[in-house]
């Protein structure tokens, strides 16, 4: 695994897990720490401190609601993507529990959603979930034969996090719309990468996280449609901050980073949206070149960043073990730590051997052409050595025949 | 999560098997003296094969091949390279418990050691292809 | 307000609503951020930069766990006390909703506490608040009484967030030991002040916050102890992180910080305990001076940073606005937003006039003796100022009889 | 807590009369030509007492005294100001409406404003304690 000029190893190409924070975003995060920052509690209005703290979360709040097209009112802080999740959907579905009991979602959706729902079950709600249509794009298509009287609410992601591919949000939005039913949309890893806009996606409710747009971990954001107003039953009580929907005390440093990031991501979309595609087709056009590999999901509906590919003739865990000069990941980061097969990917139809051998390479900012390089030679010699192994020469089986 | 064994770390022996797998690839030559066995699936992770020259009821040269995670891969190996010079219906051996201890493999990878295993006994009461014999 | 030799304003004596982080917590924080540092995701077990982030989580586990008696697999990551209060009350009541429905508490708690079990009532509880003894100490004495065969949880906190009231949760500690009844503390404001040990407080379920203890805002922990495991419903859903009791993406910065946090309060605990002790007494014996002030709570069973205040004649809103040169709150932080008077020194007995002009001071790691000077001579001035618009001259109404 | 006016930021009006409240003590000299009026109560948050010389039915000396939050002691310092050289009884003089809005002050502080004009009016119907007059 030597070669010259190569990058620093491992190369990190795991950006739908997370991102490092940028630069700039953590110079303003290290602005609300220490003494000499703005570190006082955003709610005590009663000194000048606190004021100061509570003036750069509206900022920030303005940072986060402009990257999606929605007010400052709107946007509702959180710990994260899977709490917004859980707020969203636990937070509709209790306080509307009276006009209907039934949830639609997919079964590509993050655990934060699927946990969620099947939480819900067990409190009496009924919750189908769709399969995707070809590709691994969900549209209006799936979730409307779905429907029923009793529905009150539908949650499909914007992108996938393990194949990349963008759902039909704004198709399933419209027809929410027409139904008048609560649309709630994880934008988790869509935010900042691809455009988002709660109008265009007809959305009530949608899931931001920091950390997947080079913002710090542990801060997200839950938008709520003001207008009409989409009420939610908040999760953490205590104190009323948030308008009622989510108590605590609000990080300003990690509510600043988070509004920086998006701020950045906004300025840069179109330019890096463009940049990372390419780099995703170079990679996988080398990829491919090896023979009997599998792009993951629909070539044309995804985020630019993320590619999926499963690997026919070599096992899932050696393939990772040997892909150790890539950070890489095999299904979701979220749910790495036990090895099955992939949920989202037997979803899309993959048999098991493909869905256990996929890996997920996901590219971002830091992303160059020589990382890109260097992980397809890697990948070609990986892949070539493991076939070997498992098969005589490299064709598979060939010398059997001998 | 927490407390869950990490499932990308192994012990020395496996790393380097697992790097430059000893024993790797197929024999070549005349048939007669040639035992060769497989057993596993790709679809359920595992699937290993096993050829061995044979000489004087001893097992004179084998090879493996196998598709499987880092364990399987270094236990294949291993078998390969230990049953040379052994005889070749040797009782309780290989022993896919013995493999783990062997390779520190956590407990949930015994069923993908005993592939291993019987892919070698399936080797050793091969009949090679001639029936009767 | 103009003195010699002041200190900047305003002096920052708020330390119970937060406290900045300390420099030695920021840069170990900083280091878990960007391209360079410990960046990736702690649930990456599939390469070596997830791995290093989760060794960083587990030995702050193990810090944290450290001051407070525990072992590390009884520590949970929350997003703060907040939510700790939440899951901890509402995770066990939910748990054990099939053992009881009856859970004891007292009405000075925080409203984190407050306003979880105001949740629970509707859901089906019944909670008894009950009032504090003497001196705002709640004690064994008043639970006790209020115990029932439906009784399952008792949720008393260690020190109190405005008056700096230290409770007798020992006691009550055992009493519940004793009835077999769950015991939850929030010592939010206890931990790294005072010490901490789950067991001598016979607690099950322990809150903790990094940002009262010169870490970060938006992280904290739960106590769940893990012999007899505690069983809690968890609130938050997705992927099953921390034993399936809180999911989402761990923040490797807020948990390292929090960790580092931890250790440093540990390691100086019993020396800066003694310095605020007499700093605190410096600051009492000052304002005490000037006549017609109260001393709010039990003058031996605190907290050695806070110094709750009530002011004779003098209106609680201009009091707050005369003192701007101090950074202080009236009542707790979290609730400062309205103006309302304590709850808590309302249960404390207080008329309505004392309640609301009271002020807290709470000093802390960075406070000085001249800050405690200048405090004392701004109060003094200001007090005085003001009693002298609302009557004739300095003392109360004497020039009327003239 | 979003979108609340933040409770201590006042107008420049009220930060110049809370600093340095003009008019704020109270008259010495005889009672006979001296009028006197209170209103409010302290376990209420509000207590304002106006005294004012009078003479030929106009205001010439006046001087308040109030417990209470910033906006009431602007508001009686602005009356005590505003009343010398007044009609004793002009009508609608002074209104809480007006005071409020002078003094920018929020909807909620209404309540206590009116225990400024409250106190001015009972100073203006004072009989100083001489019944009949
Ligand atoms: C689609 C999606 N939803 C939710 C989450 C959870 O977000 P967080 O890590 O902020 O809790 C993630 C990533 O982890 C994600 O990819
Ligand atoms: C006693 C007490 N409990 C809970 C909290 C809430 O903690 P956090 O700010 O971490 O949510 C606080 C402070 O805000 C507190 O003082």
């Amino acid at each position: 695994m030597q070669y010259m000029n190569n990058p620093a190893t491992p190369v990190y190409l795991d950006y739908a897990a997370t991102t490092p924070v940028d630069e700039r975003v953590a110079e303003r995060m290290a602005e609300c720490l220490c003494r000499a920052g703005c570190y006082a509690n955003p709610a005590s209005s009663s000194h000048e401190p606190g004021r100061r703290a509570r003036g750069l979360v509206e900022a920030a709040r303005q940072d986060v609601a402009a990257l999606i097209g929605a007010g400052p009112t709107e946007i509702v802080w959180t710990s994260g993507a899977t709490e917004s999740d859980n707020l969203a959907l636990k937070g509709a579905a209790r306080f509307h529990a009276d006009r209907g009991r039934h949830i639609v979602t997919s079964r590509t959706e993050h655990k934060a959603v699927l946990d969620t729902c099947r939480q819900l079950e067990r409190e009496g709600f009924r919750v189908t979930y769709v399969l995707p249509g070809s590709g691994g794009v969900v549209g209006a298509e799936q979730i409307e034969p779905a429907l029923t009287d009793d529905t009150v609410l539908v949650s499909v992601m914007h992108v996938n996090n393990e194949t990349g591919v963008a759902n039909d949000v704004e198709a399933i939005g419209q027809l929410c719309r027409d139904r008048a039913l609560l649309f709630h949309v994880d934008a988790a890893q869509g935010a900042g990468k691809l455009p988002v806009s709660v109008d265009a996606f007809g959305a009530d409710l949608v899931s931001l996280s920091g950390h997947k747009v080079y913002g710090p971990k542990g801060i997200g954001a839950l938008y709520v449609r003001g207008s009409p107003r989409t009420r939610v039953e908040p999760l953490i009580h205590g104190g009323g901050h948030e308008w009622g929907m989510r108590s605590g005390t609000l990080a300003t440093h990690q509510i600043v980073g988070m509004g920086e990031a998006f701020r950045l991501a906004g300025a840069h979309l179109a330019e890096e949206q463009a940049r990372l595609r390419r780099l995703r087709e170079r990679l996988w056009s080398g990829i491919s070149g090896l023979g009997g590999v599998h792009l993951n999901g629909c070539p044309v509906r995804r985020a630019p960043g993320i590619l999926n590919v499963s690997f026919e003739g070599v096992e899932g865990e050696s393939l990772l073990y040997a892909l150790r000069d890539l950070a890489v990941s095999s299904g979701s980061a979220c749910t790495s730590a036990s090895r099955e097969a992939s949920y989202v990917l037997r979803a899309l139809g993959r048999d098991d051997q493909l869905a256990q051998s996929s890996i997920r390479f996901s590219l971002g900012r830091y992303t160059t052409e020589a990382d890109v390089d260097f992980c397809i030679r890697t990948v070609r010699e990986q892949v070539d050595r493991l076939r070997a192994i498992a098969s005589s020469g490299t064709g598979a089986g060939s010398r059997e025949a001998m | 999560m927490n407390g869950m064994p990490d499932p990308l770390v192994y012990s020395p022996e496996v790393e380097r098997r697992f790097e430059a797998p000893p024993r790797q690839g197929e024999l070549f030559g005349a048939p007669t003296d040639r035992l060769a066995g497989s057993a596993g699936d790709t679809r359920l992770g595992a699937r290993v094969s096993f050829e061995a020259r044979v000489r004087s009821g001893r097992v004179v040269e084998c090879r493996f091949r196998a598709y499987g995670c880092p364990h399987v891969i270094a236990a294949a190996s291993w078998v390969a390279e230990h049953a040379e010079g052994r005889a070749v219906g040797e009782p309780d051996w290989p022993d896919a418990h013995e493999l783990a201890r062997r390779l520190e493999a956590p407990a949930h990878k015994l069923g993908s050691l005993l592939v291993v295993e019987d892919a070698y006994r399936a080797m050793v009461a091969d009949t090679g292809g001639r029936p009767g014999q």
